[in-house]
């Protein structure tokens, strides 16, 4: 139904005032940390410190490195997975679908925490290695600690996005290119990867989305790499350092926006919802 | 035919045997029972049915994406191809929804079967061009797909399978995806191209008037079976059951009491000839309105549909039997007139 | 392209080893988790403590009533915004679109951080009621803070869902309402509603996982209501309670797993590929 | 028709009349020419035309949907429509994607508008029974839309547009999304349920034999304006311009040098009668195969397609122009042979 102009015209009094709250609540919140960012001693150089100091600079390069390795192992391992799951109907796949799905219900706290009686000094994996070689395999306070758990809530939601697309993928253009000659491996690059491309980009954004923000895990693990929002909590309640964790922020809202953005871009408007 | 369209000689044509193939799902179901079939070569043959009768597993079969069930055989030529997955054929395919590749324009599409086979570019160039020309594409070369319109993409499709030269060309229900008038001329474009290449072509169809155009053969298929194989007229003129009296266009059934030569109806009397049974079959066209003398029955109209170039009349012709004609007639048939009507013997046919 | 038996078998014995690891490194922890659980002190009534334990019961309730309330106003507030931008087409609404999706971008920690700033000690709320009223109004710390930074995340992520899905109904139902007389009331009634309704729930569900595993926010306002995670870190972290921690997180991960599988079950399988 | 179908008399038909209602889009576009058009009680109008000619603007401008440019207006019977909404209006519609409710039963969606109108529980049941009577749909009260094929679908979707008793019954191509055979059987139900309920209907669709079967007459409509409109016969029969000829049936299209009453084409002479022009038309139908002494053309068969019910033939006249004609003969026609052909002067149309 598309309402005559009349209509809309009514509407949009009806809920003009419902809009300018909502705006103002939205947008205020925004504007209101844009300018935070440059009311402290530095000023606008706050801005400016995120990348000339090399703690945060830091910070922010290790962040984005990890995000980035973590999209994109996830995104190897994912897309193989979800395909293959995807295809193939075996004894056991109910039920092996139904365990991917349990990460989705744990928040990063609790990842942290299963990293830690995996990989940490009383884990698992520690323990095992002990008895084998005498010395233990600590990984859990280290950046693969941090990689570890990332994949760990990354790849679930991942796969489930790569099995809906697969699903979708006509199977008319495979038989097409097979018709014409082309040998599996030809399959894949020419007719089914251009066929995921959108569910691959859209959800390697928001992996990397996810990876940028994570908080629970990094902090639980208390890794001795400071990402990001462990940096902005740290200036903003142990050195009340309120600009400058603005500034780290803004910073670190522009660059997720960005890649979502682009991958909006590149992929059509599904990104964000599912974001 | 075009002048570039290639040599037809080219073709590496050959034909199609299907040797007790049957198949049998997972699951249990039959969808196609063994089955024997003979195409020659530069032959085109139509699988005609209703869904599920089995039509397209056969052609999945002979294209090599579904194995027969154990003992079942697929010969192309002298060459027993059972075993080959269908990259292995070198068959061309073309779908119903098209099937082509979003990410490729027209060009690449056409190309792609040539490179996946490594052939020089040069040649690969020169190729695309004939089939451009042969489609009479030239202008879409770079389109990307979706700015095609529905003919413009089969156009494509088939330009793409003919590219590799295939020995054999297959199509699933090309033509279901269009709208009446675009069917029509490119049923009538296909056909060009099946009898100017010689090709041997599986067609796959739902649509009798498609199977009717463009089959040198029709397979008639009824639940995983050919109910019958013959030529158009054959199957029109002398189905060899009532399934395919039913499907291929439509049939009158009149039952009453024999009487010498006829059948004797409340309305008159039928002539049938000497062959007589108490129920018989015609078709609707061969329904004449005749003058009274001639007059065979005397039917009452309960409709009358003009259809711009004939009239169809429903006819009582009694013991509530209603019948179909179909008259070319100019006149305006009234509901509730009578109509003095005959059908020649020779129309008549008998089936139990 | 369905693989036939013998290619599907030949998958299976390339991807079993692959398959093998991926289960242990899936299940492992998991596994490790529950038995953790029940490994402490108190054995297996470490579960039974959740329930028995004032402290910790408090902090399950009001985790869940927090998330419930988070979901019904988001829903609420969500439906209404997202059918009105989709339906209606004015000046500015691109540029309210893009907004709506900034924060997205932006983590648990930060948002925390805007509602300090928004309604803390030295807020923007504050200051204005301070200077109109002579007393300041201070929410950020209470349940009402929390409330807030949650609707600020939870908001933009279902009005996109509900736009995408309110752009897929069928419009003819709704004229089809109307021609048989249906006022528009009765056209939102019987129609709309009945249309969203795998999109709300699902959007629902993933609102109430995303509140009840909300670390970062939580976290950052430093509020005296101890919601799940944060009783499960400090368990974890500060009394070093392992076998607690693990029970808690395994009781906050069964909730939010029934959530989303009920969600699932009622609309339908988009609900986990977008969690 | 049933005996609990209702009575007909109950129904409160009225005549439709547009006054001058254009339609012009926001962006500029003009959908609707402003139109005149006036609608008998009782009356089936079909709207026909290809995509975009306004005829479903039109409909939706009658229903509601639409407000006519200011200046338009449009009359139910005596009463001035324009400013109310559809639900004001009490019509009946039937859209072409169905357009059920899928949270609610086949009851429950045919007892929608009754129930919206507040009727009581008893006689809302007892209606909604007569109209899963008189659409043959008894068994099917309780089932959930998605369980129903199309065309039980589309018969629900009629019963639930008649409960309520509408004074108006509009169609947009109800049939468009069935498949042909579904779609012949179903057009027979609507024609005797428009007959038998004597209802105002306008139907929109862009199949002509659809509008020949159902329309007492047929507006064709081209680029927002009514080409003509009249009786299915006199469309046919009596074309307005070539957009009609064209639009309804096929039409055959042949210059030559006037000859005294003949068209002088390299095949023969075509009488044409006492009024000549260098150009006629006729249609395919109207192109008899006669004996060599009746013929006046001599032409040379390009292709033949046997159909089955008749056969058509692309015929060569001479000068590069090819005709087609339809036959029942039954023969075996071979492209290159020649044929004997006439066409009578009756049949032969002038239109510049």
């Amino acid at each position: 139904m598309k309402p005559t102009h009349r209509e809309s015209l009514r509407h949009i009094v009806l809920l003009l005032p419902a809009l300018t709250i909502f705006s103002a609540f939205w947008l205020l919140p925004m504007a209101r940390l844009v300018s935070v960012g440059a009311s402290g001693e530095m000023g606008v150089s706050a801005y400016w410190a995120v990348i000339t100091d090399p703690r945060y600079f830091s910070s922010l390069v290790s962040t984005i490195v990890l995000s980035a390795t973590v999209t994109f192992a996830t995104i190897i391992i994912s897309g193989i997975t979800g395909m293959f799951l995807q295809r193939n109907h075996f004894f056991g796949r109910r039920f092996l679908l139904a365990t991917l799905t349990f990460p989705l219900a744990f928040p990063g706290v609790v990842v942290g925490f299963m990293v830690i009686l995996l990989v940490g000094r009383q884990g698992v994996v520690g323990s095992v290695t002990e008895w084998l070689f005498g010395e233990k395999l600590v990984l859990a306070y280290s950046m693969a600690g941090l990689f570890l758990g990332y994949l760990y809530f990354s790849i679930p939601r991942v796969i489930l996005t790569i099995m809906a697309a697969a699903e979708k993928l006509d199977g008319a253009l495979e038989e097409a290119a097979r018709s014409l000659g082309a040998s599996p491996w030809q399959v894949v690059r020419d007719v089914m990867i251009p066929g995921l491309k959108p569910a691959l980009i859209s959800s390697g954004a928001i992996c990397f989305a996810t990876s940028m923000g994570a908080f629970g895990t990094a902090f639980t693990l208390a890794t001795k790499i400071n990402v990001l929002p462990i940096t902005i909590y740290s200036e903003f309640t142990n050195y009340a350092n309120f600009s400058l964790a603005a500034a780290l922020s803004i910073v670190l809202g522009l660059i997720t926006w960005l890649a979502l953005a682009l991958a909006r871009s590149m992929a059509g408007s599904t990104v964000a919802a599912a974001a | 035919m075009d002048n570039n369209s290639g040599n037809p000689a080219k073709l590496n044509t050959v034909g199609i045997r299907l040797n007790a193939c049957g198949k049998t799902f997972p699951d249990g179901t039959r969808a196609l029972e063994p089955v024997q079939l003979e195409i020659n070569p530069g032959e085109t043959v139509v699988l005609l049915g209703p869904s599920g009768c089995g039509k397209t597993t056969m052609l999945r079969i002979i294209a090599g994406l579904e194995q027969p069930d154990a003992g079942g055989q697929v010969f192309f030529g002298e060459q027993d191809v059972t075993p080959l997955p269908i990259e292995q054929r070198h068959v061309g395919m073309v779908f119903q929804s098209y099937a082509l590749f979003p990410n490729m324009s027209v060009a690449e599409n056409i190309a792609y079967g040539l490179k996946v086979r490594g052939m020089a570019e040069v040649e690969k160039k020169q190729r695309v061009v004939e089939m451009l020309s042969m489609m009479h594409l030239e202008s879409f070369a770079e389109r990307r797909i979706d700015q095609l319109s529905g003919g413009q993409r089969q156009r494509v499709a088939l330009a793409r399978a003919l590219a590799v030269r295939p020995r054999v060309l297959l199509l699933d229900e090309p033509l279901t995806a269009l709208d009446a008038k675009l069917r029509e001329s490119l049923r009538a474009e296909i056909d060009r191209l099946l009898r100017s290449l010689k090709i041997t072509a599986v067609y796959v169809t739902h649509d009798q008037s498609e199977a009717m155009a463009l089959g040198d053969r029709i397979a008639v298929m009824e639940k995983g079976r050919i109910a019958q194989i013959g030529s158009p007229r054959e199957i029109y003129y002398r189905p060899a059951t009532r399934f395919v009296a039913d499907f291929i266009g439509s049939m009158n059934r009149v039952q009453g009491m024999v009487d010498g030569e006829s059948l004797q109806l409340p309305s008159g009397l039928l002539r049938v000839g000497p062959r007589v049974s108490n129920e018989v079959l015609f078709r609707p066209e061969d329904v004449r309105i005749v003058s009274n003398g001639e007059a065979q029955l005397q039917a009452k109209i309960v409709s009358a549909f003009f259809l711009g170039d004939h009239t169809r009349l429903i006819l009582d012709v009694g013991n509530e039997q209603t019948i179909t004609a179909e008259t070319v007639d100019r006149r305006e048939f009234k509901p509730g007139d009578i109509v003095p009507i005959a059908v020649d013997s020779e129309a008549i046919l008998f089936l139990e």
